[in-house]
C-alpha cells in the first residue's frame, strides 16, 4: 500500500499536466465567451469532485450512525437495497423528464447504493468516521475552489460576480453546512464527537434538496441575467472536460489518502498520549 | 484572459495551501510520536 | 432514624440475581488526550456493598458513570445482570456529586417530577423516599435554599425513589456533617441487607469501614487492589505506583 | 411501566413553565432584547411606507431569528445547573418527551416574543397586509416551529462543545436557509399582495415535517453522546 502511493502520485501528476495542456491548448476556443470559457475545465471537475466527496461523507455518516446498533445496520441495509430496486423500477416505469435516459437514472441509483455497501465493507467502525472527516475537509477545499472560480468566470461573461442562481446558491449553502461541520468537530468537547458530526451531516443532506428547490422557485420569480445554456457540446471539449475530471478525481483521491493516514496516525498518537499521561505518578490521599 | 489565469492560480494556491497545512500537521505529529516513544523507553 | 419502611423492605431480594451483578471487562475510556480508564476488568457480586476509593483522577467517577450508562466506554464492555446499563436503567439508582435537583422547586416537587420519569405517579412513594432519608416531605422551601447535607440527602432520596436494585453513588458524603453521613451509611447498609448492590465512590473511606463489604482501590485508571473493608492496608496501596497495577 | 412520550412531555413542559414562572430568568431580559432589536432596526432601515413593505418580510424575520437564538441558547441552561440532565439520562423516560417538551416550551416562548415584536413593527413601519392577512398567522406558526425545532436540537448538540453560545447560530443558520427564505418570501408576498404565498407555505410545511422527523429520530443519539 505504502509503495503504491508514490506511483499513484506520479501518475496523477502526469495526468494533471496532460489535462492542463488539453484545457489550455488542446480544446477549441468557445465562440461567444472566448478564452475565459477555459475556466470551465477547472470549475466543473472541481464541483463534481466536491459533490462526490460530500456524498461519500453523507453515506459514511449514515453508516456511522447505524453502525452503533446491529439491528439498525440490518434495517439500513434492507432500505439501501430497496432504494436500489426502487430507482431501477422508477427509471423504467415512470415518465422521466426530457433528455434523461432511464439507464442513466438506474445506473446512478445502483452506484450510490453500491458505494454505501463498499464503504460498509471496507471501513468498519471507527474507520468510517475517519473517512467522514477526510471527505468533509477535502470536499470543502474543492468546494471553495468552485465558489471562487465561479465568480471569476461569471464576471467577464455575465458582467456580474454573483447571481442567486440555483447551482451557485446551493453550492454556497452546501459549503456553509460543511464549514459548520468542520467547526463542530473542532469545537466539540464530547468524547462522542463523531456521533454529533454524523447527525449534522445527515441534517445537511436533508437540507440540500430543500435548498435547491426553494432557490429554484425563488429564481424563477426573479429572472437573473444568466446567459448561455442549451445546445450541444463540442466532442473535443467534452473529451477535455472528462480528462480534467479524471485528473482531479485522482488528485482528490491522493489528497484524501494523505489526510486519511494523517487522521489515523493522529488518533493513534492521541491514544498513546492519553495512556502515557495516566502513567505519570500520582499520590493517593 | 486575466480572469482565466486568475482562476487557475487561485485553484492551485488553494490546493497547495491545503497540502501545506497537511504537511505541517504531519511534521508536528511525527515530532510528537518521537517524544512519546522516548518517554516509553 | 427510627423506622425505614421503604424502600428497604418492600422488595425481598430477587432469587435470580445471585452471583455477579455487574461484570466489566477491559474498560478503556479516553477523553481526547486523556485516558480516564485504561483496562478495568472486574466482577461485582449482587447484594454487596462496594466502596470505590482512590485519589483524584484515578477514574472512580468515570467508572461509575459508565456503570450508570451515562458515558460509553471507548473499548470494553459492561454487563449489568446480563444486559447493558441502558437496558437496565430502571434498576439503577444514580447519585452524582452535583445534586441533580432543580433548585427552584421544593424537594417534594422535585421528587414528584423524577418519579414520573420512572412511570410512578404515586405521591406516597415520594413521601416515603423523603422520609427514608430523614427529611420532611412537607418542607416548602426550594432545594436551592437547603443546606448541603439536606441537599445530599434529598439527592439520595431521588436516587432510591424507584427502588433500584443497584445504587451508584458518587461522593454522597462530601460536605455532609458526620451525623447525617452516619445516618446515610446506616440506610445504605440496610438497603444492602435487603439485597441491593451498592457502589459508593468516596474520599472518606473511614465512614464506610463499618458497613462496606469490600474496598475497591483505584489508581491511574485501573483497579489496583480489592481488599476487606479496612483502612489498615491503605498505606501499602498508596505506595503502589503507576504500572504496577496488576 | 415506562410512561408514554406525550404524557411525559406534558409533565416536563409543565415543570419548565412553572420554573420559568418562578424565576422569570429569561423572559424579562428577552422581552427587552426584542424591543431593542425592533427599535434599532427602525433606525437602521428608514421606514417609509412603500419600500418598507418590500423589505419588511426580511426585517421582521431577521429580528425574530436573533431573538429566537438568544431564547434557544437558554433552553438547556436549567438542565445543566446541578447536572439535572443526567438524572433524565439515567431514567427510562423516552428522550423524545424531553425534546418535545423543550420544543413546545421554546415555541411558546418565541411566540410570546414575536407577539410583542410584531405590533411594534406594524407601528414603526406602518404596515398593512395587502394580501390575505390570515395567512400571516400560518406563516408565523410554521416559521417559528421551523426555527424552534432545529434550534432546540442544535442547542442540545452544542451542549457538548466549547463556546456553546456561539456554536448554536453557526450550526442552525446554514440548515435554516431554505426555511428563512420561505418565511421571508411568504411574508413579503402577503404584505405586498403581489403574488400568492401558497408555494412558500407548502415548502415551509415540508421543511417542518422533514426536520421534525429527523430530530425525533436522532435526538436520543445526541442526548446520550457525552
Amino acid at each position: 500500500m505504502k509503495r503504491l502511493f508514490p506511483i499513484f502520485a506520479i501518475l496523477t501528476a502526469a495526468l494533471l499536466s496532460y489535462a492542463l495542456y488539453a484545457a489550455l491548448v488542446g480544446a477549441p476556443t468557445e465562440q461567444t465567451m472566448g478564452e475565459v470559457q477555459r475556466i470551465f475545465y477547472y470549475h466543473v471537475p472541481s464541483a463534481w469532485t466536491a459533490f462526490l466527496l460530500f456524498a461519500i461523507n453523507f453515506l459514511a455518516s449514515i453508516q456511522y450512525l447505524v453502525g452503533m446498533n446491529p439491528k439498525a445496520t440490518r434495517v439500513a441495509n434492507w432500505i439501501a437495497g430497496a432504494i436500489a430496486v426502487a430507482t431501477v423500477l422508477a427509471a423504467y416505469l415512470l415518465p422521466l423528464p426530457e433528455g434523461v435516459r432511464p439507464s442513466a437514472v438506474a445506473t446512478s441509483g445502483i452506484a450510490v447504493v453500491g458505494l454505501y455497501f463498499l464503504i460498509q465493507r471496507f471501513f468498519p467502525e471507527q474507520k468510517v468516521d475517519v473517512l467522514a472527516v477526510t471527505t468533509a475537509e477535502v470536499g470543502v477545499v474543492f468546494c471553495t475552489i468552485v465558489l471562487i472560480t465561479g465568480p471569476l468566470w461569471a464576471r467577464p461573461v455575465w458582467g456580474i460576480w454573483w447571481t442567486w442562481d440555483v447551482r451557485l446558491t446551493s453550492t454556497l449553502v452546501l459549503w456553509l453546512i460543511y464549514v459548520s461541520y468542520i467547526m463542530l468537530r473542532r469545537f466539540s468537547s464530547s468524547s462522542q464527537t463523531p456521533v454529533l458530526a454524523a447527525a449534522l451531516a445527515v441534517f445537511g443532506a436533508l437540507d440540500v434538496p430543500l435548498v435547491y428547490f426553494s432557490i429554484w422557485i425563488f429564481r424563477t420569480q426573479h429572472p437573473q441575467p444568466v446567459v448561455g445554456g442549451g445546445g450541444s457540446i463540442d466532442p473535443r471539449m467534452l473529451h477535455t472536460l472528462l480528462i480534467n475530471w479524471l485528473a482531479f478525481m485522482c488528485f482528490a483521491i491522493l489528497v484524501c489518502w494523505s489526510r486519511y493516514r494523517l487522521e489515523v496516525l493522529t488518533r493513534d498518537a492521541e491514544e498513546t498520549a492519553a495512556l502515557e499521561a495516566m502513567l505519570e505518578p500520582r499520590s493517593l490521599p | 484572459m486575466n480572469f482565466l489565469y486568475a482562476a487557475y492560480a487561485v485553484t492551485w494556491i488553494i490546493h497547495i495551501v491545503y497540502l501545506g497545512t497537511l504537511l505541517r500537521r504531519y511534521t508536528r505529529l511525527r515530532d510528537e510520536m518521537k517524544r512519546l516513544n522516548k518517554t516509553e523507553d | 432514624m427510627a423506622a425505614i419502611p421503604w424502600p428497604v423492605t418492600d422488595q425481598s431480594p430477587n432469587p435470580d440475581i445471585v452471583g455477579s451483578a455487574i461484570t466489566v471487562s477491559g474498560l478503556v475510556k479516553q477523553f481526547g488526550r486523556f485516558a480516564a480508564l485504561r483496562g478495568v476488568t472486574a466482577e461485582f457480586a449482587a447484594g454487596r456493598f462496594y466502596a470505590i476509593l482512590g485519589g483524584n483522577g484515578a477514574g472512580k467517577t468515570t467508572l461509575l458513570r459508565i456503570l450508570a450508562g451515562l458515558i460509553q466506554p471507548t473499548r470494553g464492555s459492561v454487563s449489568c445482570f446480563g444486559k447493558s446499563p441502558r437496558e437496565m436503567c430502571e434498576e439503577l439508582g444514580y447519585m452524582a456529586h452535583p445534586s441533580l435537583l432543580y433548585d427552584e422547586m421544593s424537594g417534594m416537587e422535585n421528587l414528584r417530577y423524577f418519579a414520573r420519569l420512572y412511570g410512578i405517579s404515586d405521591a406516597d412513594r415520594c413521601q416515603d423516599a423523603i422520609r427514608a432519608v430523614n427529611l420532611d416531605p412537607a418542607l416548602p422551601r426550594p432545594v436551592g435554599q437547603y443546606s448541603q447535607g439536606m441537599r445530599q440527602r434529598m439527592s439520595l432520596a431521588r436516587a432510591i425513589l424507584h427502588g433500584p436494585r443497584v445504587l451508584l453513588l458518587d461522593e454522597p458524603f462530601s460536605n455532609v456533617d458526620v451525623a447525617s453521613a452516619t445516618e446515610m451509611t446506616g440506610l445504605l447498609g440496610k438497603m444492602r441487607d435487603a439485597g441491593r448492590t451498592i457502589f459508593v465512590v468516596t474520599h472518606q473511606a473511614s465512614l464506610l469501614e463499618a458497613v462496606a463489604d469490600e474496598f475497591v482501590w483505584m489508581e491511574a485508571g485501573q483497579i489496583a487492589r480489592r481488599s476487606a473493608p479496612t483502612l489498615a492496608g491503605s498505606i501499602a496501596a498508596g505506595s503502589t505506583k503507576g504500572r504496577g497495577a496488576e | 411501566m415506562t410512561p408514554s412520550t406525550s404524557s411525559l412531555a406534558a409533565v416536563t413542559l409543565k415543570k419548565d413553565l412553572r420554573l420559568e414562572w418562578r424565576s422569570k430568568d429569561a423572559i424579562n431580559a428577552m422581552l427587552f432584547f426584542a424591543l431593542l432589536v425592533v427599535v434599532i432596526f427602525s433606525f437602521s432601515f428608514d421606514p417609509t411606507a412603500e419600500e418598507s413593505r418590500e423589505i419588511a418580510g426580511g426585517l421582521i424575520w431577521v429580528a425574530f431569528l436573533f431573538a429566537a437564538v438568544v431564547a434557544l441558547n437558554q433552553t438547556w441552561a436549567r438542565e445543566l445547573r446541578n447536572d439535572v440532565l443526567d438524572a433524565y439520562r439515567v431514567s427510562p423516560a423516552p428522550p423524545n418527551s424531553l425534546f418535545l417538551a423543550k420544543v413546545l416550551g421554546n415555541f411558546i416562548f418565541v411566540s410570546v416574543l414575536e407577539l410583542v415584536m410584531a405590533p411594534l413593527f406594524i407601528v414603526f413601519y406602518n404596515l398593512r397586509a395587502l394580501g390575505p392577512s390570515y395567512q400571516l398567522l400560518l406563516v408565523g406558526a410554521l416559521g417559528t416551529w421551523a426555527l424552534v425545532v432545529n434550534g432546540t436540537f442544535f442547542a442540545a448538540m452544542s451542549l457538548r462543545t466549547r463556546s456553546r453560545e456561539v456554536m448554536l447560530p453557526l450550526l442552525l443558520f446554514p440548515i435554516s436557509i431554505p426555511a428563512i427564505l420561505a418565511m421571508v418570501q411568504a411574508t413579503r408576498n402577503i404584505l405586498t399582495g403581489e403574488a400568492s404565498a401558497q408555494f412558500w407555505i407548502v415548502l415551509l410545511g415540508a421543511y417542518d415535517v422533514v426536520f421534525t422527523i429527523a430530530c425525533l429520530l436522532l435526538f436520543e443519539t445526541i442526548l446520550q453522546a457525552e
